[in-house]
């Protein structure tokens, strides 16, 4: 079978990596094996039918979300709570917790399993207290050198009446500001959906990696299909358009790689999935712990090179 | 299972031509090309602030002949081959047509009253001023240049947010031009944001919300969601002005409003007041 | 002229003894002493925590044998000659006499299952746990010891805020216990706050809100100032649980709400994840 | 006459002083000045009636407040509003103007004149979003070099419901903590009245001024009166017995120095008024602009030296 075309692009792209100065050279050979074991598994383009199937998946009613990784990932956990200003958001959950033995803080949208739940926590859509409790929590962990981890798994930020008058834009700026300016490590893992501004708020991390299934885009298949089609319905063509899944993403160099999930999805074994996370998250952070806290700014440098233009 | 979609992204169109586009959609009042021009698209009855083009505004600001042109050349590509009813190639193409514009931002280094800035600028007019690679590029060329030259940089926003037909990138356009703004901050130099009539998702959620000062124009639409999305998607009754430059001076999000007659005369006090080079 | 007074200060006093100390104020049932002592102050029938002593307190934390007190001699001055219906002096003598400390704080060295820590423990009987130039300095005192010692700082709040017999000086413990945690936290060390009924006025708009961890004992009274001073300055109705440790919660300000029995396991939980010595 | 035992406490304090490395000898010497010449100013022990006379001019309703001399002593001013959060607390006014040429960052309460501008400004006591306003603007002034100068008046924060609900308690911490991290010279002056937290909030500076019939105080004299004598009409006699003048602050080692008022106080001129106030600001600068940012913390050791025990 000749090299597919994504074949090539994502050749292509480990042929820049060898070429670039990315935290030193050291941590450049993790990089490109990472890198070559994610070409090793996804020789082919995914299809439409591939695209939709991640958007269902990303959004099962089963799918784990961050609790359900934080309470078989993490020892000791404890939650932080309140943006020390006016609200506790329960769309935004934060603490503190040991991966392997090591102190680190964990941000990450929180969806609902039952009715009431998803009603308490906004269907994972945090507010403007929510990004703001991230960053409470993320400057709580830079000034004690403890890495942040953050699980993105959100439609988007809660567009509510309240959630704009409180500064839902600037919230959104501000917690991707913070995160430029952390001086630990920082790994962000998309574990379900990545929906846009309400996911990026949380995302501008040294490694940034999804699941298997995970979507990551700038709106939802359905508001896309809404504004362009004028039909909602029209979801699944959005979908394959702007082509949310995770070989996407790492071939358009926006994540820098992808965990694995069971065969049919993180929901049919989570321990499973948790154990694959973990493992992931344990490269990356191993990857970065020695490198300076100046030097880990140099993420802005990996922010500033996406874009596509002649 | 409790179904719920978000578009995060406003679906704020450029607002519906009015019959012409010189009459005030306030007030009806109808302008001259010329009575526009000589008040700054101001309606001269209402005080309503029409939208108002890139370079038009650039020309209201600078003195005359200090702007320098950056990066005039860079132009969108198609990273995703993206085709809704019709190709994104041929969106763009007609949109460089109409505006004369290569994308929806105009960056360079300019003087006012007799300071130093570098100035971005961005252009609703050119698909309602959506963020992609290039808006994101060109504003993070800016933050450099202003950087390197030692000056303060001014933004003026009109946007409706990312630029969905780039996916995935136009989302990280808003990280990108984050990532610029720490790198001019930790250079010592200041940013003063204009927002203007709509400045809304992605761009809101970015770089125009991290200037040290952040003004508005009169009446100004800034909010992360359009109004038409919070309205159907919680079914929430909105109040008088919701997410308008007063709401957010009242709320706490912006420092002042600003008429644009005044405008160039408060920005070259924000000037002084940082020491932008003479 | 509107006239407006302000007793920023809270004029929360000691909550006026029930029939019998043992007596649970908010259902009545009555306990032995050995039975409260047992039960760590809290009503087995309806969990209300009355008020704990800072020795009680300390020895109900840490491993036995493990606290190592300091500054204990510490006493009070009387700065302004102060005298009101009686002379400060005369009510620092009796404080001393009737609860056996020099002043209204606690600290030394200590272990919580065999983690190192600092702990500084106010206690409410003590002039209300007012904090005055002495619970200032030992509060700032045991900041350089935690620092010194590479250990966390955990603090036990009960206070109903300045101590206005100290005037002036009282008000400035404020910014010297903010100084003192500010010093800590750039010696790389965190602080880990408890907040008992009541922590009100001066001590919650200081130290005792500066915890990189925030917790609260159910109930507890935590506002700047007290429930009578807002009602009777802003006649505003207060609603339900104004103040309380609960609302606190719910509007952002604390991280947990840890009923006493769960303090101990709480505490060092926190002190692992802050790698405090073993 | 022999020297009053007032004098004395002055003389002891300026002989501590002498003894005193503070912010470097070459600065030390100004310090000395500046208290000999408060020494020279305040001969006597204020009275009871000295005090209720300062009491109730700190308090006159034709008193300048922080707008008045903001008019005054800045070129260029340009007001900042809001929290980023969800107000603009009309109690609270900041902004940037220029001393002399220099760029200073301005935060001070503000009381209003009349009877709507006093509600609007809630009589000059700030909510937390009050607070937060001005620690946003304290970190701006950080980031950009500029010397903070804060114009305490205030009878106290405000007692709200909301701003309970908000963290009063917390923000006020939070200002002060911002305050003893800046970088930057930091001056204060109490103008009017500097009732407790929620005047120190903004006062945990390098320099510490107040005028001349400023009080500055734990309590308010009526609060005072009512818990102890549980009669606010006991106000005079609260006065009497903790001394919020300025004189006593100074002796006390609270305050800096003392700034003159024209005779029968500032609202009799404020012209007069702004240019001592200008004096004074310009000289506290002066002293600190070339002072490096680390060696600026030092405040802290000074905030840290205040009490008295045994
Ligand atoms: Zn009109
Ligand atoms: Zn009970």
């Amino acid at each position: 079978m000749p090299p597919s075309e994504h074949e090539l692009r994502l050749r292509e792209r480990l042929g820049r990596l060898r070429n670039m100065p990315l935290l030193g050279g050291a941590k450049l050979s993790g990089e490109l094996d990472r890198l070559q074991r994610q070409l090793d598994r996804i020789r082919q383009q995914p299809t439409d039918e591939d695209i939709w199937r991640s958007v269902q998946l990303a959004r099962h009613e089963e799918r784990p979300y961050t609790l359900d990784y934080v309470e078989r990932i993490l020892d000791d956990w404890f939650e932080l709570h309140g943006d020390r200003g006016s609200a506790d958001d329960g769309a935004m959950v934060c603490g503190l917790g040991k991966l392997d033995g090591r102190t680190v803080a964990l941000v990450g949208q929180q969806k609902g399993r039952d009715i009431q739940e998803r009603t308490s926590r906004r269907f994972g859509m945090p507010n403007p207290e929510g990004y703001r409790k991230a960053i409470r929590v993320m400057e709580l962990a830079n000034t004690h050198g403890f890495p942040v981890i953050s699980l993105v798994d959100t439609p988007g930020a809660y567009p509510g009446v309240a959630a704009e008058q409180h500064g839902q834009g600037g919230a959104i700026a501000s917690s991707q500001a913070a995160m430029a300016r952390l001086t630990v490590p920082t790994v962000a893992c998309v574990i379900g959906e990545g929906g846009s501004g309400g996911a990026i708020a949380i995302a501008l991390a040294d490694r940034v990696l999804m699941l298997e299934h995970a979507i990551y885009s700038v709106i939802s298949p359905e508001g896309c299909a809404l504004i362009l089609w004028r039909d909602a319905g029209e979801a699944k063509k959005a979908a394959a358009a702007f082509k949310p899944d995770a070989a996407h993403c790492l071939e358009l160099g926006v994540i820098d790689g992808i965990v694995p999930e069971p065969e049919g999805g993180a929901h049919t074994d989570p321990d499973a999935a948790a154990r694959l996370l973990t493992e992931a998250l344990r490269d990356a952070l191993d990857d970065l712990v020695d490198v300076p806290g100046e030097e880990l700014r140099r993420r802005r440098a990996k922010f500033r090179s996406l874009g596509v233009f002649a | 299972m409790a179904k719920i979609d978000v578009s995060i992204e406003t679906d704020e169109q450029p607002v519906p031509p009015p019959k012409h586009p010189n009459t005030c959609p306030v007030c009806h009042s109808h302008y001259r090309d010329d009575e526009l021009e000589q008040s700054l698209w101001v309606c001269a009855h209402c005080g309503h602030h029409f939208t108002m083009r890139a370079r038009a505004r650039i020309d209201s600001l600078v003195d005359p002949g200090s702007f320098v042109e950056e990066s005039a050349d860079l132009h969108s590509e198609d990273p995703l081959g993206f085709f809704d009813l019709r190709p994104y190639v041929e969106r763009l193409a007609e949109a460089e047509m109409s505006t004369g514009l290569a994308d929806a931002m105009v960056t360079g280094q300019a003087a006012i009253e007799g300071r130093g800035c570098e100035l971005a600028v961005m252009d609703f007019s050119f698909m309602g001023g959506s963020m992609g690679s290039v808006v994101g590029e060109k504003f993070s060329r800016a933050c450099d240049s202003a950087a390197e030259h030692g000056m303060p940089l001014v933004t003026v926003t009109g946007s409706g947010g990312a630029r969905m037909q780039e996916g995935i990138l136009a989302l990280m356009q808003l990280p990108k031009t984050v990532c610029a703004v720490e790198d001019l901050r930790d250079a010592g130099q200041a940013m003063i944001s204009v927002m203007a009539h709509p400045t809304t998702g992605g761009v809101l959620a970015s770089f125009a919300t991290l200037g040290d000062v952040l003004l508005a124009e009169p009446g100004a639409l800034m909010s992360f969601a359009g109004p038409r999305v919070v309205e159907s998607i919680t079914r929430e009754k909105l109040p008088d002005g919701f997410g308008r430059a007063e709401q957010n001076l009242r709320f706490g999000h912006v420092d002042a409003i600003v008429p644009r007659p005044e405008l160039r005369t408060t920005l070259s006090r924000l000037l002084r007041l940082f020491d932008a080079p003479e």
